[in-house]
């Protein structure tokens, strides 16, 4: 038994913490923040560079080769550094369904310019159990897409959609004629959404495999890959506080000296050990194919949902009045954490999940 | 124990509801507004005639005793009034620190010139207040404030920065806490003044929140003179003078923690789907409205038990900490569980998905600053042991020191 | 508009308290929890000779002639001082339902016993929708009662029965033949319980007025007056803690002063005053029998029963290793907060009434 | 990352599940216990036996080297041997503080002599080990003790009163610490023994818990006479010695705090009804479950985490802390819910109610225990605030002060 990363893994996630640190700056996704961008294109490319992007998709396929452990790591210090990227999306997403679901010819076709960043994917293959809209709903016949569906994360910017319609996984250029994008104001402008209906427009199956069972699993691995992000939020923001009360002084010392100010660190830090526990072990688990993954990644998210949005919360607070600004990063995280938190599904889904997992191995 | 009203309260609010359907609109839904669709200039110049109709018929300062142009009525008689207001559209919290925060102030310590002077034209609305309190160095430890008062002659000058100040770009007059004795300790060598906010040398910039509004400003005050006719109370003794504002802002917090985010939340939950049935069905959903209901009306029958001791002139203590402590939370649970309720679909911006979001969003992303802003959670708390349950204070080394010596 | 107790009840709820603070000493609670006896018939008698078993019952039925309002003060009194008596089952169920659904010969018959404590009731009067027992039923035909029913309050000691048996109110003498009890040990030892069956046994009706409103309307005013005593418990709690940081000293200075327990005390106080304003609201709702009753009750023991159990979990805390003695109170009120967070149904089944209520209203 | 055995961990756990097979009775049921039906006599004198065919075949000491009397193992076949003997029944808790407490700090500080003479007698169970530390004005803080040991020759004698200590009525001796010095500052002056739990003077009170259960003791001391030779590292480094037993108890605490109350409670909310359906339908329910496998599955995880560092020469550190501060809460929660399962009816204790009851009962009556006992909630905060996150210690009077003169 060996539950820990490699070296080599450990050097590689310090290699994209460092440009992430340097490339995904506050200002870099305040670029989108304030809708300048509807990503970041520079640390998208910087990813692709380092072969971030691909490090999940075989090299003959235009990938890195090495796999979901790795990828894990990458989501850590995107997670960390706010990285405004379609990573959700493109990477977690669509190229795990198209892995899995696609023939050769789709595969060889998208996978290597998704790998280097030239195509971006966005996708829904969750059935969105939790919806408002009663008029949301896409059909696929005869090769062709119609339909509406919302809250698409990175679709004004995407080339291509990955969607479950119905039990089918279908992939649509979104460049084809009869698609038609809104954007839609996010609660975390930095990650932007938009509504995307369809009018008949020319769209293929991805027809290896099944496609439930595909979405299933390749959505179950987006909640260990989001876990990974969250974490890296968290932590990140856990650390941004304790610097911050270590600065500011009232009633004559660090306000990180005051007992309730430690304490509701420490309860921030056990959050987060929680969470990266099992995040890890979903990482083993959506590595290893186990048959431990529902319940590891449905763990992972509700742990890491948690982690995020506590530390967000308190993270903010233990800044006081300065940490209420537009200017100070701390809103970002709040943001961050929710849109993490929501966009497949919220943790009262994902604890359902979880509990429907553990009765199940129970039976 | 009576939630009805006494026959004069009936009387008084039937008196209220006839002047209220005469001169303002009646609410229709949650989302509708005074003056929607004015600019700024527009929007105050409609409040201002608001509350001068409202003050020529004597509601301006119900509680307040006729000797300073009050009505002379009772607090019950105020909180009736608000009960039938809150089913008009009238201004929302142009006049709260005028006449919650800093009006009380001058009523309390103001010189007879002072109040003859700002006290009507306050209650008219023909001036507008703000309260220039809180320092970048001075949150949570007021006592901390450097904004420098120095006396020159029969002036004082005043230099330093003010932050999170409400409706100072609006704002013709405002309260200002400075340090005129940096050899006293802390809490002492402070004054109170009263500052004319077109005094030379005041420069007013917003705050971005980070509910990306700006209802906050910073305030440099450079070299600001200040007639000694305007300090509010004697001097050195501003902070006891604070207190006595923050006194009274505590108390009038409490409505604003209290609200319907519950209701809200049944209407949300009814409209989205879990699981292919509606949301509202579903059990951790209505424990979260359950909650929501039980702090959010919690706080609100709190602060009625605070206004019952009011009426038998009893005063309403430290124990009322627990009402920003609660409610604040409130905002942030139940923002948060609204905004889930649409799954992937409620992370949509109000402005997109539909009115009937935007309090919740707002509430979900203004509660950090809730439970920061007016006391934080910790500063509550830190009342409620000392104050309520008689735990000892913090052991400090900065009180007593002068604080010319604190400074770093 | 006045939303507190008069000072008419405000002086005899301190009459109350002065002589439950004498007889319903630790060492008298004590007797009930070590066994010795099965409610303490000292501090029962000392609450009849006050008047108070009966100070919601009509004068010319023996009582006192009061009402709830004061009957809320005693429970108040009651649940601080811990008192191992059978408040609930005689007092707020049964003279309640007997009140209320009673003849005139059947309220004349039992009140004035119950109200000078001669007669000692147990009751269950709501559906218990929350169950282990697959084989618990009563059934009530041609006047013979017949049947289980587990886990009653006080089921060794009462004279009589009232039970809710499908949408009729029976009352039955527990000397007649055909009863069997069979005690069973309870988490609280203080509150004994007990298993009844019934062969056959004569019982006679309660029918005046619709007996399933009747046991509602009951249940509710019983949750009301159960969130008084949880109050008066989690204020006891919450003063021995307070004095006890006071006293206890580590570190060179009193546990008191440290932030993490100052700030544990204040979020005690917090959860008692949401707790208590609810209870009030309550109070005022039973004893106008407003329409805002089911909300009322419900929130009073719902947020009742959370601060209670907060109180009675953190003050034991506060003690540290002394607190988990048997010789400390502190554990007597974590079982007695269980104890009346359940006896009639837990936080859940009433979050659900609460969320249920709210949600009527709003349509 | 791998969690599979590596092909010597599969050796050995085959070569372990061989020796169990043909040593030991295999659980059946959550409920099947070692020793049922006997006194206490006759379940030590079975542990006992017991612990003599464990050691016999090298698995007492696994992960300690050779020439300590132990198998030379790694810490992972240490783990390995711990899955599979908890799937046997074996004596609960009987040689814990022998082995995870007391003969750790034997061995890393005790003389050749007393290893010789102590190691293999406790690992074969003939002795059984307690751990007298606490007293009643020392919990939290340890550096409070007063027990005093005075230098009389060759011998120390000690006199003063501990507690919670477990085992002390069944144990043949102990680790005792002692304040010898009075005149050096309060986490100075202090040393360890080796007390013979025989020596005249020793005085053992079993303590009656909230539980109801008798695990603990207290233990008096009244002039208890200690040849030199029996001390356990240098005079005046008790403190150290006494933070290398902590440290070795915080990880070892670690597998307390997992379990399976999660599975637990499937099956109860399974055999409860709310409503006329099944509770294991309910949605809070079924949270509630989510969330008691997230705590205590993240624990065990957390530990496991630990375990692989320990196999790379690394040591878990503070961060470690956080494993009890989770797990004791995950008790309390998990408990209370399981209890709430029945309502009414949840409220009968498991003796009456079914022995499937007895577990989630027990852990929800000790959880207040479990939160206090070895560093309470507040304890480990301070332990990750300060040790893990860098966050400056609690300004202290009492820290340089000799400790004669902080006694009140």
């Amino acid at each position: 038994m060996n539950f820990d990363f490699s070296e080599d893994q450990r050097r590689l996630q310090e290699e994209v913490r460092r440009v992430l640190t340097d490339v995904s700056t506050s200002a870099e996704v305040r670029t989108v923040l304030d809708g300048a961008a509807a990503y970041s294109a520079k640390t998208w490319r910087n990813l692709a560079d380092l072969g971030a992007l691909g490090i999940a998709i075989p090299e003959n396929l235009g990938g890195t080769g090495l796999g979901h452990l790795e990828l894990c790591l990458v989501a850590e210090e995107a997670g960390r550094t706010l990285a405004a990227v379609p990573l959700l999306s493109s990477i977690y997403l669509a190229a795990e369904v198209i892995k899995l679901a696609g023939s050769e010819a789709q595969k060889s076709d998208w996978l290597p310019r998704i790998a280097n960043g030239d195509v971006i994917a966005t996708a829904v293959i969750d059935p969105r159990t939790q919806t408002l809209a009663k008029d949301q709903s896409l059909t696929f016949a005869n090769g062709a897409l119609t339909g509406m569906i919302d809250a698409l994360p990175d679709g004004m910017v995407a080339n291509i959609a990955v969607l479950l319609v119905d039990d089918r996984l279908v992939l649509v250029d979104l460049a084809a004629p009869g698609v038609t994008r809104t954007p839609r104001a996010s609660l975390d402008p930095s990650r932007p959404l938009a509504k995307l209906t369809f009018a008949g427009v020319a769209a293929e199956e991805l027809a290896m495999g099944n496609a439930t069972s595909i979405a299933r699993r390749v959505t179950l691995g987006a909640a260990v890959l989001l876990a990974f992000e969250q974490v890296g939020g968290a932590e990140r923001t856990l650390y941004a506080a304790r610097d911050y009360v270590l600065e500011r002084r009232a009633f004559g010392r660090v306000i990180g000296s005051f007992q309730s100010v430690k304490h509701k660190l420490a309860d921030m830090f056990a959050a987060i050990e929680v969470a990266r526990a099992h995040a890890w072990f979903g990482a083993w688990a959506m590595a290893t194919d186990a048959t431990e993954l529902p319940r590891a990644a449905a763990a992972a998210r509700v742990a890491a949902t948690d982690a995020y949005t506590l530390a967000a919360e308190e993270g903010l607070h233990l800044h006081g009045g300065i940490g209420y600004t537009w200017e100070m990063d701390c809103h970002m995280h709040l943001r961050r954490a929710r849109w993490l938190g929501q966009i497949i599904g919220t943790h009262h889904l994902w604890r359902e999940t979880l509990a429907a997992a553990l009765i199940g191995e129970a039976a | 124990m009576d939630f009805n009203d006494t026959p004069q309260e009936a009387d008084f609010r039937a008196e209220v509801r006839r002047w209220l359907e005469a001169n303002a609109t009646e609410r229709r839904s949650r989302e509708d507004k005074f003056g929607a669709g004015l600019n700024e200039a527009e929007y105050l110049a409609a409040a201002r005639a608001w509350q001068a109709r409202k003050a020529a018929a004597g509601y301006a300062a119900i509680a307040a005793p006729k000797a300073m142009g009050g009505l002379g009525g009772t607090p019950a008689m105020q909180v009736v009034y608000g009960q039938e207001e809150a089913k008009f559209l009238v201004p929302d919290r142009v006049f709260e620190i005028s006449l919650g925060t800093a009006i009380p102030t001058v009523a309390m310590w103001g010189t007879p010139e002072q109040k003859e002077k700002y006290l009507a034209p306050a209650f008219r609305g023909d001036h507008i207040w703000c309260a220039l309190l809180s320092e970048p160095s001075a949150g949570s430890d007021l006592g901390n404030l450097r904004t420098r008062a120095t006396r020159d002659g029969d002036e004082w000058v005043i230099s330093g920065q003010k932050v999170w100040t409400s409706g100072a770009h609006f704002a013709q007059f405002g309260i200002l806490l400075a340090r005129s004795d940096w050899d006293s300790p802390k809490s002492k060598g402070l004054t109170m003044f009263i500052v004319d906010m077109k005094t030379p040398g005041i420069d007013v910039r917003p705050i971005h929140q980070a509910s990306d509004e700006y209802h906050f400003n910073e305030v440099f005050l450079n070299d600001v003179r200040i007639p000694d006719s305007q300090r509010l109370g004697p001097e050195g003794q501003g902070w006891k003078v604070m207190l006595s504002t923050l006194m009274q802002e505590r108390f009038a917090l409490g409505n604003n923690f209290s609200g319907d985010l519950y209701a809200q939340l049944i209407g949300l939950a009814q409209a989205s789907q879990w699981n292919g049935a509606p949301a509202v069905e579903n059990a951790t959903v209505r424990a979260g409205i359950a909650d929501a209901y039980i702090r959010q009306f919690g706080v609100e029958l709190i602060v009625r038990r605070g206004m019952s001791a009011i009426s038998k002139g009893e005063n309403p203590g430290p124990e009322m900490a627990a009402v920003k402590l609660v409610g604040a939370r409130a905002f942030q649970t139940g923002g948060a569980l609204a905004i889930e309720l649409g799954g992937a679909e409620g992370l949509i911006a109000a402005q997109d998905l539909g009115a009937e979001w935007r309090l919740p969003q707002l509430l979900w992303i203004s509660a950090p600053g809730a439970r920061i802003a007016g006391g934080t959670d910790e500063i509550q708390k830190n009342t409620i042991a000392e104050q309520v349950l008689g735990l000892p204070a913090e052991a400090r080394t900065d009180r007593d020191m002068p604080f010319r010596e604190l400074v770093h």
